[in-house]
C-alpha cells in the first residue's frame, strides 16, 4: 500500500527545469491570485493567458515522471524536514488540481460580471490561489508538517471563499463549516501529536518504516481519521456541506467540492494506510459508513426542491462510493488484483467526479443565473432555451450515475469487480442502489426542464463561453471512461 | 528542585484548568471573555515553563494581544454604535445533550489519557509529575465537549480556541520542545487566531444582519432546532 | 487485411451528426436534414461495405484497451451487420419520416441529435464484441431514448419518461452486475471466441445459470417481456417516428439482440442447453407471446394496441433463441429483422392517420381505406404480416420457428405459434375490416377527428414514401426470401456459423 | 413460352386490380365500368393456361423456395376453376348493372362496394390459381390465405345485417382453419424437413404422430370444405351473397379445401399405417353424415341460396368420403381420383349455374317459363346423377368402388344421392316461390346458359388423362338414375306431410347458433375475470399509490434528519473518534 502512495526513495533526483516547474505550480496560483486580486480581470482571456504556465508546469511535471520515475525533494529548515515527492498518483491529483482550477478561474470573470456580486469579488482571486496552491502542495507533501500547514491554507481559505456572497445564510454556513473545520484540524493535530511524541518524527516516509500497529498508532489513526472524516465531509459528518453550497459563487461551489473535500480525504487514505495496514473493522465502519452516506446523500439529493442542494447532496453519495472501497485499500489479506483494482477504481472514480462535480456545478450556476431560479421546479422549460447547459448538467450527471461509458462507469466496474472477487456483497450492492439513486434524482431534475407546459420567462443571456468551459470539463470526466487507461497508466508506473 | 518546578507546574496547571473551565460554562460573555485573558496569559507562563520560550512570545503575540481583542470585537464592545452588544447566552439545552456530551467529554478524556498513557509509558505511574499535561487533556476534552453542547457561536468559538489551546499543551507535553512541535504549534497558534478573527467578524456581520437573536442558532434560520 | 476503419466509420457516421446537430442553431432546418439523410445514406454505404466482406470472409476488428484485462473491441460479424442494417436501413426511412412528421414542431435539434445517438448506440450494440462494449452502448441507449420519449414534454409524457427510466436503468444495473460477474468469472470473453463457456461449466454451473439469469433478465426489460414490459405501452406517447424506431429496431431489439448475442455468442447454444436456460427461456417467451396478444385485444387505441403486438412479437425473437436446432436460429434472426420492418411500417401508418386525421382511437378509423389507400394498404401489409399470413415477411419467420419447434420435439411451441396467429388475427383483422369495410367520413359519415391536408397525395410525402418502402420491403422478404442476401438468406448464413464449427 | 403464358396468367389480376385503381381515382364517376371486358378477363389467361400442357417451375427466390407444376391433377382442375370464374364474372357484370348504374349516379355506398368488389375479386381468383398450381407449401398456403381472406369481400359485400353475420362466421371459421392448417404444416413438414407437399405426404405416413397431422389438416381444410361441424358458414354466407360470389365461393373455392387434402393427405400410399387407415375411417362416416344430415337439414330451408348451400355441404360429404377412400382402401385410389376430379368439376359447374339461376329466377327474362325452368331444373338433375355429366361423374366413381367391392359404400352414395335430388328440388321450388318478372340482361343469363351447358357437358371439355373417364355401360344406367325420382319424389311427400305443420324453420347455419350460444356463454366468465383482473389492477395501483405517498412522508420526516446530524456534527466526530478507537484496540487486543 506505501508503495503506491510513492513513500520510497527515488532513483533519479530532479533535473533543474523540474524544480522550476514544482515551483511554478506551487506558488504561481498564489501570485496570479494577488495579482488578480490587484488588477481584476473582466475578460477570460487574461485568465487564460495567466493559467498557461501553471498548466505548463503540470505538464513538465507529467513529463519528468514519465521519464524517470518518482521523484522526491527534501529541505531541511532550522531543524525542521520538509519533503514533496512526485509520483504518479500525485501527478494526476495536481493535473486534475490544475485542470479544475484553470476552469473555475476562467468561468469566473463572467459569473462575477453576471451575478453582480459587490466589492468582496475582489477577494476571490487570491483565496483561489491558495487553495489552488495548498491543494498541489497536500498532493506532493509527504511530512505531517507541510501537510497541516498546506490543509489549514486549504481550509481557512475554503471558508473565505464560501462565504463571499455575504448573505446571512451562507455567513451562518461558512461560520459552522469554519468552526468544524478548525475542530476537525485540531483532532488531526491532536493525532499528529501522538505520532510525533511516540516515534518522534514527521515525515512520511521515515514513518511508515517504524511504525508497527500498536494503540499509539491506533489512537491517533482514530483521531486523524474523524478529524479528516469531518473535513471531507464523509457520512455522517457532511451536514455542514449542503447549506455551504447552497448560497456559495458557483466557481468556488465547483473548486470546493470538485478538489478540497478530497484534499482531506486523499490525506485521510494515506494516513491510514500508514498507520493502520492490515485492520479489519477501521475500513469496514468507513464502507458501511458510505453505505448509508450513498442511501442518504441519494435520498437527500432525491427529495430537494433547490438545484444546489441536489448537487451538493450528491457529492455525499459520491463520496459514499470512494468510502465503500476502503476494505479493499486498507483491508488484511486482500489479494493483490483487487487491491490494485479497487486502487485505480478509487482514484478514476475520485478524479472522474472531480471533474464531473466541477462541471455539474457550473451547469447549475449557469441555470440558476439565466433563469434567476434556485428551484428545480424554476428549470421548468429549459430543455427548451437552455440546452447546452442541460446538456453539460446531463454528461456530468452520467459520470456519477456511473452509466457507461464515462469514467465513472469505468471506476464502477473495477470496483465492482474488486469487490466480487472479494465477496463483499453488501458493497456491491451500495454501489448499485447508488446508481439508482443517482439517477432518481438527476432524471428528476430532467423531468421538470423537459416540461414544456411551463409559462415562459426571461431568460438572461450567458457570457460567452461559460457553458464551454463547463462542457470541456464534463467531456473530460466522460472521457476519462474510455481512456481510463492513460490516468491508469500513471499509478502503475512507479512501483520500486 | 523538581518538586518546586512542580509546584509551579500544578499551580499552572491549575490555573489554566479553572480559567478554562469559568471561560468555557460562563454564560455571562464578556465574564467568559475576561477569563479566557487570563487563560492566555497563563498559557504563555506555562509556554515559558517548559522551556519554550519562541511559543510563549508567540502566544503573548497571537492569544493575548491579538485574540482576545477579536472576541471583544465580537462581543460588540470594541466598535460602538454598532447593534447591541451581546452579553448573555441565552440558551438553554435540552438534559439529554447535555447528558450525553458530559459522557462524550468522559469517554474522549479517558481515550485521549490511553492513548497517552501509550506514548509516556511511565504516566500511569505518576501522573502528577505532568500537570500540564493532564490539564491538556482535561482542558482539550471538555472544550470539546463544550464546542459541541453549545449553540452559541460566540461560545463555539471561545470553545475552539480553547480545545487549540489543551491540544497545543498535550503536543509539546508529548512531543518536549523539538524543533518539530513548536513549528506545529506556531502554525496552530496562527491557524486559531486566524481563525478567530474570521470568525469574530462574521459574528458581527451575521448579528449585523440578522439581529441578535438568529446569532444562537447553530442551523439554519428558518429550521427549528431539535 | 483488417479495416479497422470500418466499423470505426460506422459508429462515427452517427455520432458526428449527433455532434454537428447539437453544435447547429434551431433553424438551420435545411441544413439539417440534409447532414442527416446524407449521413444515413453514408451509413447505408458502409453497411453495404460491411456485408461484403463478410460475406467474403473478412473479419474487421477495433480494438484498444480501457483498463487492464478490459478492452473497447468493435467487430464486424455477420450477426452484427444483420442488425447494424436493419437500424442504418430503418434509420434513413424513419429520418426522413421524423423530418416530415416534425415540420413546424418545437425543439427539432434535440429530437434529431438524440435521435442519431440512439442510432448510434445501436450500431455500437450491434458491433460490439464483449459484454463491455456492448453494455457502454446498451446504456446509452437508455440515455438517447430518454428525450425522445419526454420529447412532447406534456405530464404524460414525463410520467412514462420515468416509467421507461425506471425499468430501464434498473435492467442496467442487473445487467452491469451479471457482466461483472462473467468478467471476474472467465475474463474478458470475445463474442468471436469459438468455444463459449464450457470450460467453466464443471466448477461454476450455478454461477454460470445466475450469471445468465441476471444478463437475460436486464436484456429482457428492454426486449419488453413479461413481466417486465410495462414501460413499453406507455412510451407510447413519444411521437410517432419515435415509437417506430423504439419498436422496430433501437430499444426492444436491442435488448433481444443482447439475449441473442448472449445465448450464442457468449455462452454458445451447446452450453445454454447443458445449462437448462434455455426452455426457461422459450416458455417465458411463449407466456410474453401470449399474453401480449391476449392485452392487445383488449386495446382500444391503435398505438397501445401495437405496443401490446410488439410485446409478444419481440419475444419471437426469444422463442427462436430457446428453440435448440438452426431452425430456431433462423427463425430468431430473420425476426429480428422482419418485425422490425412490418413493426415499423405499423407505426408509420398509425402516426399517419394521427398526424392526417387525428385518429388515435380504433373506432374513429372507419373507412380510412379511401382518404388514405396506400397508407391503409402499407398498414394491412403490415397486420397480415404480425399475423403471419403469406407472402408478409412474418410467415416466413412463423414458418421457421414452427419446424425449428417441431425438430427440437417441443411440440407445444407449435400451439403457442397457432394461437399467437389467431389471436393476433383477433385483434389486426377488425381494424382491417373498419379500415376496408365500413363506411366512414370518407364516405360522408361523420368527421375525422382533426383532419388536415398535409400534401397533395393523402398525406406529406415525407410521411407516405418511407413507409410505402418498409411495407414493400416486408412485403418482398417475404415474397422474395430465397433471395441471396435476403433477411432469410443472411440469418442462414449466421445460423450456420453457430451449429457448423 | 408456357412460363410467359403463367406469368401471365399470375400477372393478369394484378393489371385488372391496377384497373380498376385507376378508375376510382382518376376516371370522372359516371364513366366507371367497373366491369369492363379487362375484368372480364381475369380469369382467362389462366384457363388457357390450363389447356396449353403439363409443364414444371422451380424457383428458388420465391418464399421458402418455389416448386409449380401443371400436371394430371391441377390442369383439370385449374381449367373448371378458371372456366367458372370466366363465367361467374360475366354473369357478375349483368348481376350488379343495376348497382353499377346507382354508383355512376354518383351513390358513393355502391362506388365503394363495388370498388371492393372489383379490387378483390381477380385476387381471390389468383389466390385459387396460385393454390393449384402450387407443389410446395409456402405457395399452397400463400394462395390459400390470399383466396381465404379477399373472399371476404365477395361475401360481405352487400352490408346488410345478414352478409355481415354471414362474413363474420365465414372469417372467424376461416382464421381457425388458417390456424390448423397452420400447425399441421408446421408438424409435418418439421418432422420431415421438407418444404414440399409432396414431402408432407410422405412425413404423413412415416412420422410417429402422423395421423395427429393428417387429423390437423384435414379440419384445417375441412373448413373450407365444409366437413360436417366446420360446414357452418357455408348456409350462413351463401344466401347473403351475390350470386356470382356464392358460384364461386360454392363452385370452386370450396374445392380447394378438397385440393388440400388431395395434396397432403397420403391417399393411395401403399404402406398408410392402421391408424391413418382407422383415421379414413372417420373421415368416411364424417362425410356420409355430412352428405344425409346436409339433406335432411336443407329441405327445409326457405332461401334456395340456403338450400343450395346444404346442397354444396351434402356434395362435399360424398367428396369427403370419397376421399377418405384414398386413406381406407389405398389401391382404390388410382383409379378413383379422375373420377372424383370429374364429380368436382362437373359440381363446381352445376353448383355454379344452380347459383347463378337464383339470380336468373328474380329477374326472369322474358322467355317461355316452362324453357326457363327446365333450363334452371337441369344442372339439378345432372347433380342428382340423372342425366348428362352427373351420370358419367356418378359412374367414373362407382365403377372403381364395384371393381374393387365397396358395394356398401356405393349404396350409401345412392342414397346421399336423393338427398341431392331433394335438394334441388326444395330449392327449385323455393325458387319458384319467390321467382320475380325483369330486369335481366344478356351478360347474366348468357353466362348461365354457358354454365349450364358446360356443367352438362363436363367430361367432354376437362383436361383429364386419356381414357380415364367413360361412359357408364347402359346396364348401369338405372342404377344410377334412380336416385332423382326418388329424391323429387321424397321431396314432394315431405312438403305434402310437413305443410299442415307451421312453426318457425329452422334457421339457416344450424350448429352456429349452438356455438355462439356456447362460445358466449364460455365468454361470460372470462369477461368476468378480466374485469376482476381490471379491478385488481387498478385497486393495486391505488394501493401501491398510497403506500408511495406514505413512504414518501416517511422518508421527508426521515430526511429532516439531516438538520439533527447538522446540530450534532462535532458530536458525531468524537462519537466516530472514540468508536474507531475502541474498535481498532479491541482488534488489536484480541
Amino acid at each position: 500500500m506505501i508503495w503506491r502512495f510513492g513513500l520510497f526513495d527515488s532513483t533519479f533526483a530532479p533535473l533543474a527545469t523540474t524544480h522550476w516547474a514544482l515551483l511554478v505550480a506551487l506558488v504561481f496560483p498564489l501570485l496570479l491570485g494577488v495579482l488578480g486580486a490587484l488588477f481584476p480581470p473582466k475578460r477570460a482571456f487574461p485568465v487564460a493567458l495567466a493559467s498557461l504556465p501553471v498548466l505548463a508546469s503540470g505538464v513538465m511535471l507529467l513529463s519528468a515522471f514519465d521519464q524517470s520515475g518518482l521523484l522526491s525533494w527534501q529541505w531541511e529548515i532550522a531543524g525542521l524536514i520538509l519533503s514533496l515527492r512526485l509520483n504518479g498518483l500525485s501527478v494526476l491529483l495536481l493535473l486534475t488540481t490544475q485542470c479544475i482550477g484553470v476552469a473555475a478561474a476562467l468561468y469566473t470573470p463572467g459569473y462575477l460580471r453576471l451575478s453582480e456580486t459587490g466589492p468582496l469579488a475582489r477577494w476571490l482571486w487570491p483565496l483561489m490561489g491558495v487553495v489552488l496552491s495548498a491543494l498541489s502542495l497536500i498532493w506532493l507533501a509527504t511530512d505531517l508538517l507541510t501537510l497541516y500547514i498546506a490543509l489549514e491554507l486549504m481550509g481557512l481559505a475554503a471558508v473565505g471563499m464560501l462565504m463571499l456572497s455575504g448573505k446571512a445564510p451562507a455567513l451562518l454556513a461558512g461560520m459552522r463549516y469554519l468552526l468544524l473545520a478548525l475542530v476537525g484540524s485540531l483532532t488531526y493535530l491532536l493525532g499528529i501529536a501522538l505520532i510525533l511524541g511516540h516515534w518522534g518524527r514527521l515525515d512520511l516516509q521515515g514513518l511508515a518504516k517504524v511504525i508497527e500497529p500498536g494503540p499509539v498508532a491506533w489512537f491517533a489513526a482514530a483521531l486523524i481519521g474523524a478529524g479528516l472524516a469531518l473535513k471531507a465531509a464523509l457520512f455522517p459528518l457532511h451536514a455542514w456541506l449542503t447549506p455551504v453550497h447552497e448560497n456559495a459563487w458557483t466557481p468556488v461551489s465547483a473548486l470546493h467540492a470538485g478538489l478540497v473535500i478530497k484534499a482531506s480525504l486523499f490525506m485521510l487514505l494515506q494516513l491510514w494506510s500508514i498507520l493502520l495496514p492490515d485492520t479489519f473493522y477501521a475500513p469496514r465502519v468507513i464502507a458501511w459508513l458510505g453505505l448509508l452516506a450513498i442511501v442518504w446523500g441519494g435520498l437527500l439529493a432525491w427529495r430537494t426542491d433547490s438545484l444546489k442542494t441536489l448537487v451538493a447532496s450528491s457529492t455525499v453519495a459520491q463520496l459514499g462510493y470512494l468510502m465503500v472501497a476502503f476494505p479493499l485499500l486498507l483491508g488484511p489479506d486482500i489479494a493483490p488484483l483487487p487491491r490494485a483494482l479497487a486502487w485505480e477504481g478509487f482514484w478514476l472514480q475520485l478524479v472522474g467526479h472531480a471533474f464531473a462535480k466541477a462541471a455539474m456545478f457550473m451547469a447549475a450556476g449557469n441555470l440558476i443565473l439565466a433563469t434567476g431560479e434556485h428551484t428545480l421546479k424554476g428549470l421548468a422549460g429549459t430543455s427548451r432555451r437552455l440546452p447546452l447547459s442541460l446538456l453539460v448538467f446531463g454528461i456530468a450527471s452520467i459520470t456519477l450515475m456511473g452509466l457507461p461509458p464515462s469514467s465513472g462507469f469505468t471506476a464502477k466496474w473495477m470496483l465492482l469487480q474488486a469487490m466480487i472477487i472479494t465477496q463483499q456483497w453488501w458493497a456491491v450492492a451500495a454501489l448499485l442502489t447508488g446508481t439508482l439513486l443517482t439517477a432518481a434524482y438527476v432524471f428528476r431534475m430532467f423531468r421538470y426542464s423537459f416540461d414544456e407546459t411551463a409559462p415562459r420567462h426571461r431568460y438572461q443571456p450567458l457570457a460567452p463561453g461559460m457553458d464551454l468551459i463547463a462542457l470541456t470539463l464534463a467531456l473530460i470526466a466522460f472521457a476519462l471512461g474510455l481512456l481510463a487507461h492513460f490516468p491508469l497508466e500513471l499509478m502503475h508506473g512507479g512501483s520500486p | 528542585m523538581i518538586a518546586s518546578f512542580d509546584a509551579i507546574e500544578v499551580l499552572l496547571a491549575l490555573c489554566l484548568t479553572g480559567s478554562a473551565f469559568v471561560c468555557l460554562f460562563d454564560r455571562h460573555l464578556i465574564r467568559a471573555c475576561c477569563f479566557f485573558v487570563v487563560f492566555a496569559v497563563s498559557m504563555v507562563l506555562a509556554w515559558w515553563q517548559l522551556g519554550a520560550p519562541w511559543l510563549a512570545a508567540a502566544e503573548l503575540l497571537l492569544g493575548v494581544m491579538l485574540t482576545s481583542p477579536c472576541f471583544f470585537y465580537a462581543l460588540g464592545h470594541l466598535s460602538p454604535g454598532a447593534s447591541a452588544p451581546l452579553k448573555r447566552d441565552q440558551f438553554s439545552e435540552p438534559w439529554s445533550r447535555v447528558a450525553m456530551r458530559v459522557v462524550l467529554a468522559l469517554v474522549w478524556f479517558v481515550m485521549v489519557g490511553a492513548a497517552i498513557r501509550f506514548v509516556i509509558a511511565d504516566m500511569v505511574y505518576s501522573p502528577a509529575e505532568h500537570p500540564l499535561l493532564l490539564a491538556g487533556v482535561l482542558i482539550a476534552a471538555t472544550a470539546l465537549a463544550a464546542f459541541a453542547l453549545h449553540r452559541h457561536l460566540f461560545r463555539r468559538l471561545l470553545a475552539f480556541n480553547l480545545l487549540g489551546s489543551g491540544v497545543f499543551i498535550l503536543l509539546s507535553g508529548v512531543a518536549g520542545s523539538s524543533a518539530a512541535a513548536q513549528a506545529l504549534i506556531s502554525v496552530g497558534l496562527l491557524v486559531a487566531w486566524l481563525g478567530s478573527m474570521l470568525g469574530a467578524l462574521l459574528i458581527r456581520q451575521l448579528m449585523h444582519l440578522e439581529g441578535v437573536e438568529a446569532l444562537g442558532r447553530d442551523g439554519e434560520p428558518k429550521e427549528s432546532t431539535t | 487485411m483488417n479495416a479497422a476503419w470500418l466499423p470505426l466509420t460506422a459508429l462515427a457516421t452517427s455520432l458526428l451528426v449527433a455532434v454537428t446537430i447539437f453544435a447547429l442553431p434551431e433553424e438551420a432546418r435545411r441544413l439539417r436534414t440534409t447532414i442527416n439523410i446524407g449521413a444515413a445514406v453514408v451509413k447505408i454505404i458502409l453497411v453495404t461495405l460491411m456485408v461484403r466482406r463478410v460475406a467474403a470472409g473478412h473479419e474487421d476488428i477495433f480494438s484498444f484497451q480501457v483498463i487492464g484485462g478490459l478492452d473497447f473491441v468493435l467487430r464486424i460479424d455477420a450477426l452484427g451487420v444483420m442488425f447494424a442494417g436493419l437500424s442504418s436501413l430503418l434509420w434513413l426511412c424513419t429520418t426522413i419520416y421524423a423530418i416530415g412528421y416534425l415540420e413546424g414542431s418545437a425543439n427539432r435539434k434535440r429530437f434529431f441529435g438524440f435521435f442519431s445517438l440512439c442510432v448510434a448506440s445501436t450500431i455500437g450494440i450491434a458491433l460490439a464484441d464483449n459484454l463491455f462494449t456492448f453494455l457502454i452502448f446498451y446504456e446509452m441507449l437508455t440515455l438517447s431514448t430518454y428525450p425522445l420519449v419526454v420529447h412532447r414534454g406534456t405530464e404524460k409524457a414525463l410520467n412514462a419518461g420515468r416509467v421507461y427510466l425506471r425499468y430501464t436503468l434498473s435492467a442496467g444495473v442487473v445487467l452491469l452486475l451479471g457482466a461483472v460477474l462473467l468478467n471476474n468469472l472467465t475474463g474478458d470473453q470475445s463474442f468471436s471466441s469459438e468455444e463459449g463457456l464450457g470450460d467453466y461449466l464443471n466448477d461454476h454451473r450455478g454461477l454460470l445459470t445466475l450469471i445468465f439469469i441476471l444478463l437475460v433478465s436486464g436484456l429482457a426489460v428492454k426486449a419488453a417481456m413479461v413481466p417486465l414490459h410495462g414501460w413499453l405501452p406507455r412510451a407510447m406517447v413519444a411521437p410517432a417516428p419515435v415509437s417506430a424506431l423504439l419498436h422496430a429496431v433501437a430499444v426492444v431489439k436491442a435488448g433481444a439482440f443482447g439475449i441473442l448475442r448472449v445465448v450464442y455468442d457468449l455462452y454458445g447454444i451447446e452450453l445454454s442447453v447443458e445449462l437448462g436456460v434455455i426452455t426457461g427461456l422459450a416458455v417465458a417467451a411463449s407466456i410474453t407471446i401470449i399474453y401480449g396478444s391476449l392485452r392487445a385485444i383488449a386495446q382500444q387505441e391503435l398505438k397501445p394496441l401495437l405496443a401490446f403486438s410488439t410485446v409478444s412479437q419481440v419475444s419471437y425473437v426469444i422463442l427462436g433463441i430457446g428453440i435448440f436446432g438452426p431452425f430456431g436460429t433462423v427463425g430468431a434472426l430473420a425476426h429480428l429483422l422482419h418485425q422490425g420492418l412490418m413493426k415499423v411500417t405499423l407505426f408509420f401508418c398509425a402516426g399517419n392517420y394521427a398526424e392526417e386525421l387525428g385518429i388515435h382511437r380504433i373506432d374513429e378509423i372507419d373507412g380510412a381505406g379511401k382518404r388514405m389507400p396506400l397508407t391503409s394498404i402499407a398498414f394491412t401489409i403490415g397486420a397480415l404480416g404480425m399475423i403471419g399470413l403469406p407472402p408478409v415477411a412474418g410467415f416466413i419467420t412463423k414458418w421457421y420457428l414452427g419446424v425449428g419447434a417441431i425438430q427440437a420435439e417441443m411440440y407445444w411451441v407449435v400451439a403457442v405459434l397457432v394461437a399467437s396467429s389467431t389471436l393476433n388475427a383477433m385483434y389486426f383483422l377488425p381494424i382491417l375490416h373498419r379500415l376496408w369495410f365500413r363506411p366512414g367520413p370518407s364516405h360522408g359519415k361523420g368527421n375525422w377527428p382533426h383532419e388536415q391536408r398535409l400534401g397533395r397525395l393523402e398525406t406529406h410525402g415525407w410521411l407516405l414514401w418511407p413507409m410505402m418502402f418498409t411495407a414493400l420491403i416486408s412485403l418482398g422478404a417475404g415474397l422474395f426470401a430465397g433471395l441471396p442476401y435476403s433477411p432469410l438468406d443472411w440469418a442462414a448464413r449466421v445460423a450456420s456459423g453457430e451449429y457448423l464449427p | 413460352m408456357i412460363t410467359l403464358l403463367l406469368a401471365l396468367a399470375l400477372l393478369w389480376p394484378f393489371g385488372v386490380m391496377g384497373h380498376a385503381v385507376w378508375l376510382a381515382y382518376r376516371a370522372p364517376e359516371s364513366q366507371r365500368d367497373y366491369f369492363s371486358v379487362l375484368w372480364l378477363s381475369a380469369a382467362w389467361p389462366s384457363l388457357l393456361l390450363a389447356y396449353v400442357g403439363e409443364a414444371q417451375w422451380t424457383m428458388d427466390a420465391w418464399m421458402l423456395g418455389g416448386e409449380w407444376e401443371l400436371n394430371s391433377l391441377s390442369r383439370p382442375w385449374l381449367a373448371f376453376t378458371a372456366l367458372l370464374w370466366s363465367l361467374a364474372a360475366v354473369h357478375a357484370r349483368g348481376y350488379f348493372a343495376a348497382e353499377q348504374a346507382q354508383a355512376q349516379r354518383g351513390d358513393q355506398d355502391a362506388q365503394r362496394r363495388l370498388l371492393r368488389l372489383a379490387l378483390l375479386w381477380p385476387l381471390t381468383l389468383l389466390g385459387n390459381v396460385l393454390l393449384i398450381i402450387a407443389q410446395d407449401i409456402a405457395s399452397f398456403y400463400l394462395g390459400f390465405a390470399v383466396m381465404t381472406f379477399a373472399a371476404y369481400a365477395l361475401v360481405v359485400h352487400t352490408g346488410t345485417q345478414e352478409a355481415r353475420l354471414g362474413a363474420k362466421a365465414y372469417l372467424i371459421l376461416a382464421v381457425l382453419g388458417e390456424g390448423l392448417i397452420l400447425g399441421g404444416f408446421l408438424w409435418s413438414a418439421g418432422a420431415a424437413d421438407t418444404l414440399m407437399l409432396q414431402g408432407v405426404r410422405e412425413s404423413i405416413v412415416s412420422a410417429e404422430h402422423g395421423v395427429w397431422m393428417a387429423a390437423l389438416l384435414c379440419l384445417g381444410f375441412g373448413v373450407k370444405a365444409g366437413v360436417i361441424g366446420l360446414h357452418v358458414w357455408l348456409p350462413l354466407a351463401h344466401p347473403a351473397a351475390p350470386a356470382p360470389a356464392s358460384a364461386v365461393l360454392s363452385g370452386v373455392m370450396i374445392k380447394a379445401g378438397l385440393l388440400g387434402w388431395i395434396s397432403v393427405l397420403p391417399l393411395g400410399h401403399a404402406q398408410v399405417s392402421g391408424a391413418l387407415a382407422q383415421f379414413g375411417h372417420w373421415m368416411l362416416v364424417a362425410g356420409l353424415a355430412a352428405a344425409f344430415a346436409a339433406a335432411v337439414y336443407g329441405v327445409f330451408q326457405r332461401h334456395p341460396k340456403a338450400v343450395l348451400a346444404y346442397s354444396s355441404i351434402s356434395q362435399m360429404g360424398m367428396m369427403t368420403a370419397l376421399v377418405a377412400m384414398g386413406l381406407v382402401a389405398p389401391d382404390v385410389w388410382p383409379l378413383l381420383w379422375p373420377g372424383l376430379v370429374l364429380f368436382a368439376a362437373h359440381h363446381a359447374l352445376a353448383k355454379g349455374s344452380l347459383f347463378m339461376g337464383t339470380s336468373i329466377s328474380e329477374h326472369l327474362p322474358r322467355w317461355p317459363q316452362p324453357l326457363i325452368w327446365a333450363l334452371l331444373a337441369l344442372p339439378g338433375i345432372s347433380l342428382a346423377g340423372a342425366i348428362g355429366a352427373g351420370l358419367v361423374s356418378k359412374w367414373g366413381v362407382k365403377a372403381p368402388l364395384y371393381e374393387m367391392h365397396h358395394e356398401s359404400l356405393i349404396k350409401l352414395l345412392s342414397w346421399a344421392a336423393v338427398g341431392t335430388a331433394a335438394l334441388v328440388s326444395a330449392a327449385l321450388w323455393r325458387q319458384w316461390q319467390q321467382r320475380h318478372q325483369g330486369g335481366s340482361n344478356r351478360e347474366q343469363w348468357g353466362a348461365w346458359l354457358v354454365a349450364v351447358i358446360a356443367a352438362l357437358l363436363t367430361p367432354l371439355w376437362l383436361p383429364l388423362p386419356a381414357g380415364s373417364i367413360e361412359m357408364p355401360p347402359l346396364k348401369e344406367w338405372l342404377g344410377i338414375m334412380w336416385p332423382f325420382p326418388v329424391g323429387v319424389l321424397f321431396a314432394a311427400v315431405g312438403w305434402l306431410v310437413t305443410r299442415p305443420l307451421t312453426g318457425k324453420t329452422l334457421p339457416a347455419g344450424d350448429l352456429w347458433w349452438f356455438y355462439a350460444f356456447v362460445v358466449g356463454s364460455v365468454l361470460v366468465p372470462i369477461r368476468a375475470f378480466g374485469h376482476c383482473c381490471g379491478r385488481l389492477k387498478s385497486a393495486s395501483v391505488v394501493t401501491t399509490q398510497k403506500a408511495e405517498e406514505t413512504l414518501m412522508g416517511h422518508l421527508t420526516r426521515l430526511l429532516s434528519g439531516e438538520s439533527w446530524l447538522r446540530h450534532h456534527t462535532s458530536g458525531l466526530m468524537m462519537m466516530l473518534a472514540v468508536l474507531l478507537a475502541a474498535l481498532l484496540m479491541w482488534e488489536g487486543q484480541r
